[in-house]
């Protein structure tokens, strides 16, 4: 590692993004939109710049991705670059990613030469400025984050005011490029936390960072989703992304929905985990997703190898088998599901897209509560909202906190949860929160399932009957 | 430095420095909380010099409990060494969570955390009341000789 | 390879059958019906002891299949057992099955202790009476064949009276061990040539073969059926065999419908293959077979390896995954197949189980073409029946040739096929026939589709949509 | 031995001894018939010994034509080179199919093949009538020349 020289000017990365001569990852989603496939992504970053290239070679061969990852590593994420650098050097096997910003934008070329197919920065930096110039001098237009989804989940103390501001230089920059012709693909984390995170959640903070984005000069907006585990619950929730899109914003926009295989506790045996690698490539399909991003059977352990990486993306391809024109969802549950979570969206959001400063009104939102996520990794959100899971296995809340959801929604919310109306029972809510956060280990049997709650026990519904 | 049996049992928690999980935080929080415990909690993303502070702060803590999912226990916990040489730590510091990077396990790795200055690894959160306890009782015998 | 003493007598088998205290094939086929889940199994044999020994051994590691199989080689099918052990000398690598009869007994019993699971024998011979005495006496009671379905497509010129007889021998040894308190699962295989079997073909011949075994002495009968390729079709065929067998058998029989994924001319790329091992996974649980028979992405090319064959059972297993409950099959379409199917089975058998000696009633049938196979190997059968793929990619009979099908079942037949009334014209007819044999492959994209042939074009469909 | 180019054409088919697939047999057969050859065909499980007697019954025959799927092509020709050195089978001998067992193919086995007297082997049928005629311009080459 050389002392790197800065970056060159932007309309010297869009000369070479040009020269490069592949596909844009934007060109990438609409192609399959358009031709109802899903396209496929692997997480993947490890800390040594040869092991990377290995990783993208090996992955690239044995899978074919519709599209390839640089996956940053913890330190880089939160801005310590100097641990990083120091690590790239000394211990890369150290590193949870690929230090980035440490091996530096002609080692981005390097990498993005490498591979066919378009490759995506995911990280999760609340201050991912220099990361992006980093990354457009790399030529690489695919790009993760919003100044909420890249900050609540992934540090603990920055202001949401910060983020929020360093995002829309961010946004800003790639509306820049789309002026020189360049479309950066922007991925919006719904997922947050990844754990039992309600689908309206989500998908209202999605909605505010596309109406910044957009608002910035972003031109395509990936839009990502957490498989929660219930059909309906997650078809209907890739359903309401382009109508959302088409409420909330601009009409010039392109916008995809993205499906992340399960992002929660995943079973550690290797067939039950294969089986939920593979629902939820069928969820994508269902839903209409434009893109998957696939998990391992080596989730529950730690970061996968190379082999088992490309196993995973190989199994998630089979959803966009010819042979299953057969599959269907409960057309009548998932509509109502739809029905339900854009009038969550609806509440959440419009409160705030009322006021005119909409950056500062989600400042205000989330400290008063009026925005919240669950488990919530900072301190500027409350983390009051407390979900569970219905007999079903769909992902309800339990305790609204502060979120302005409408009395109708609050009491749909309970019934479903099959709940009197006393308080709950904050040991029994301990037990059944942690019986749900390892939904699918417990519904393969994998642990003995947490002794029984004391509240409303569930009844019917996939977790019984396994 | 004796305790009470009756003064609330003070134990500080965090996650360390570059790691954001924040789910088993929680959990393990309300856990021991549910135990009677009082809680220090830092929550996510805590360098080792935020731990020393709060042991400064609250010299009666048991013990300090760190967890650590995203594979870089080694590194975030570098400056433990200097914490607990310095007495900045005191009190013992409990491990948990998944210790390195991959999914295949190099044990070489716990010894490389104990040399840090990690004094107990624990796989189970349910284990932590146990083991604090067993110290507890441990902390009177030893008290107890003393005053004998 | 030493000289090999006598199988033991049946009583010392039994006891030593007892002795091993496995699950017997059986008992797993009936754990399997009863609890909706899917039993899976490779075929899988080579040339070499000690080479059988590590594939062996590596499926069951790498793959857990609920049974295992000793798959036999060619020679030793046709009873050319010194051929079988001069090349299990020379070189093993050059036989295409295990040489059961030539390595003996006491090796089977070896390959029998190796692993947890039952071991079937399948084979193709159509007189198998050593094999299945070295079988026995290896202490394995699963045991494919029949005298029909291994005469008509693994041999040019054996008579049907042999075969039946033959079998009719083992059957009846089947009948004794069933005194002695041993349970041989008998399969029978349906899938005859393979390739474009109609359906109502494949159950007629196992019902024939089914009612000789069980006057045999059989008790316990697996009957195989050939994944087609349409998904009703295919789950019709495997929800008629509990319905024959409650018309045709006599009750103390037990019958396990049998799926064989696909056994036609597999696609050639690794992810099209793929996906047609995955979707015949799914249709064995929709179908409700007690027991699936994978294979692998190199099907195209030659005997698989075993981290091949491991990951062909790996990708079937993932039927059996408790989060595809909300799999199904349009059940209208299912329930007119299923009509159908038993409608036409009716027609071929009862007139031969109308006769007083079902055998000989058998071997006149199919001398007239009253009985008949498409493709067939040998010449004890005429193949004058003609089948080809309908629009929707279902198999049809174009020409039934002798068969005593009634009118009405025969207009259908044509009516599907979109046929007028003037007779075939047998160019055009050897083009779609070749393009029906290459459905998958085309389906796939994989060759150019063969020149547009001269009859009534496939309209909608599956085909037309690849 | 001279052939008018109006008599009929024959040609001898079959699978190898071993061998009961059956499908590409009954197709390559149909097809060569469309293209005016009358077909001996022996069908499936054929041994050297049957090719032998059929080109003795039909001294006519252009080739004799084998498949062979099931891999266990070089054990199921063993003898074609006696029958090649002793005339038993005079005519050239055209092998096609899946020639030896397992999905990734060693190419010395075609020149093993080759070497029991095959005199070629193809990969696919359609190529058949073209290598047929070619061979049928060549041998009227040389009967012309020994003609003049
Ligand atoms: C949810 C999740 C996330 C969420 C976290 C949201 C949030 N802020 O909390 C999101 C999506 C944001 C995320 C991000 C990342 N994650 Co993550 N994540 C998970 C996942 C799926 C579940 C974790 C979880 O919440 N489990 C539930 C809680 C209750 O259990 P737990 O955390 O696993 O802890 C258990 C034990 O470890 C132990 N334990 C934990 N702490 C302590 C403390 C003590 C004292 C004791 C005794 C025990 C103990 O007890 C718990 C209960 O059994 C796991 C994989 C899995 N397990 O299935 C990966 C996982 C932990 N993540 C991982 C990684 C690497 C990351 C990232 C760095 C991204 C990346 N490179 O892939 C970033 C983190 C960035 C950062 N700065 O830290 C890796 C860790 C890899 C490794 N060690 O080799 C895992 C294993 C996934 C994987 N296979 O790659 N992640
Ligand atoms: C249908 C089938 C069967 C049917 C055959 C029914 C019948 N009697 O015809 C059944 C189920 C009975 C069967 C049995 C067996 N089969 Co089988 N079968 C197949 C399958 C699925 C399709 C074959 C077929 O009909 N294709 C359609 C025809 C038109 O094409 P083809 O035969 O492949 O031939 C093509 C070329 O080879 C070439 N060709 C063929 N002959 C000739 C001749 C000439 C002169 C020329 C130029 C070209 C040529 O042109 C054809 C068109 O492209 C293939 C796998 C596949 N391809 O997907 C396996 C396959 C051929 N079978 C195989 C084997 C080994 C067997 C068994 C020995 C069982 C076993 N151990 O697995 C037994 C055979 C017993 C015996 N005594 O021979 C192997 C051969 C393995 C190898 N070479 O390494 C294959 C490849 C499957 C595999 N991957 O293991 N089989």
């Amino acid at each position: 590692m050389t002392t790197e020289p800065a970056p060159p000017p932007l309309a010297e990365s869009v000369d070479y993004i040009r020269s490069l001569g592949k596909e844009s990852a934007a060109d990438v989603l609409r192609r399959a939109a358009a031709t109802g496939r899903v396209a496929v992504q692997p997480r993947c970053g490890v800390g040594g710049h040869d092991a990377m290239r290995a990783l993208l070679g090996t992955l690239a061969d044995q899978a074919r991705p519709d599209l390839l990852t640089i996956t940053i590593d913890s330190h880089t994420r939160l801005g310590h670059f100097a641990q990083a650098r120091r690590l790239a050097h000394l211990s890369p096997r150290e590193l949870n990613g690929y230090p980035l910003v440490a091996h530096g934008w002609r080692r981005g070329r390097e990498l993005n030469e490498l591979v066919g197919v378009p490759v995506q920065i995911r990280h999760g930096s609340p201050d991912a400025r220099l990361m992006f110039e980093v990354a457009v001098a790399s030529g690489i237009t695919s790009f993760e984050g919003g100044g909420i989804s890249y900050n609540l989940p992934y540090s603990k103390d920055v202001p949401l005011a910060d983020s929020l501001a360093a995002w829309a230089e961010v946004d800003r920059r790639c509306g820049e490029l789309a002026a020189l012709g360049v479309t950066v693909d922007r991925e919006l984390f719904g997922t947050l936390t990844a754990v039992l995170v309600p689908p309206s959640v989500s998908l209202a903070v999605s909605v505010l960072e596309g109406v910044l984005a957009a608002r910035a000069g972003v031109r395509c907006l990936s839009v990502a989703y957490p498989q929660g585990g219930h059909l309906a619950q997650d078809v209907a929730a890739l359903r309401a992304v382009p109508v959302l899109a088409r409420r909330y914003l601009p009409a010039g926009v392109e916008v995809h929905p993205v499906l992340h295989e399960f992002m929660g506790v995943f079973p550690r045996e290797r067939g039950n985990a294969e089986d939920l690698i593979l629902y939820g490539a069928l969820v994508a399909r269902l839903g209409g997703a434009s893109k998957l991003l696939t998990k391992t059977y080596q989730e529950a352990f730690g970061i996968p190898d190379a082999a088992a990486n490309a196993e995973g993306l190989r199994l998630a391809q089979r959803a966009n088998s010819p042979l299953l024109g057969f599959l269907a969802v409960d057309e009548g549950a998932a509509a109502e599901e739809l029905a339900w979570v854009l009038a969550e969206v609806a509440e959440l959001v419009e409160p705030v897209l009322a006021e005119r400063d909409t950056a500062g009104a989600v400042v205000r939102a989330f400290a008063a509560g009026r925005l919240d996520i669950p488990f919530s990794a900072s301190r500027h959100a409350r983390s009051e909202v407390i979900p569970r899971r219905d007999p079903t296995g769909a992902i309800r809340i339990l305790a609204p906190g502060r979120l302005p959801l409408s009395p109708e929604t609050v009491r749909r919310h309970r019934a479903q949860l099959r709940l009197g109306d006393g308080p709950p029972d904050l040991t029994a809510l301990h037990l059944e929160l942690t019986a749900d956060i390892n939904y699918f280990p417990l519904l393969f049997g994998e642990h003995r399932p947490a002794p029984a709650p004391r509240a409303a026990a569930p009844e019917a519904g996939v977790r019984a009957s396994a | 430095m004796q305790q009470h049996d009756a003064a609330p049992r003070v134990v500080i928690l965090g996650v360390t420095a570059s790691d954001a999980h924040a789910v088993a935080n929680h959990l393990i929080a309300h856990a021991l909380r549910g135990h009677g415990f009082t809680v220090v909690n830092l929550g996510t993303c805590t360098p080792v010099s935020e731990f020393a502070a709060a042991c400064a702060a609250h010299p009666a803590a048991e013990a300090v409990i760190i967890g650590s999912v995203n594979g870089h226990a080694l590194e975030d916990l570098r400056d433990l060494r200097d914490a607990k040489a310095t007495g900045a730590i005191g009190c013992p510091v409990i491990l948990g969570g998944n210790l390195s990077v991959g999914s295949t396990k190099d044990e070489g790795v716990h010894s490389r955390l104990y040399d840090l200055g990690v004094d107990r690894i624990l796989e189970d959160p349910a284990e932590l009341p146990g083991l604090l306890d067993e110290w507890r009782a441990r902390r009177s015998a030893v008290w107890s000789r003393a005053a004998s």
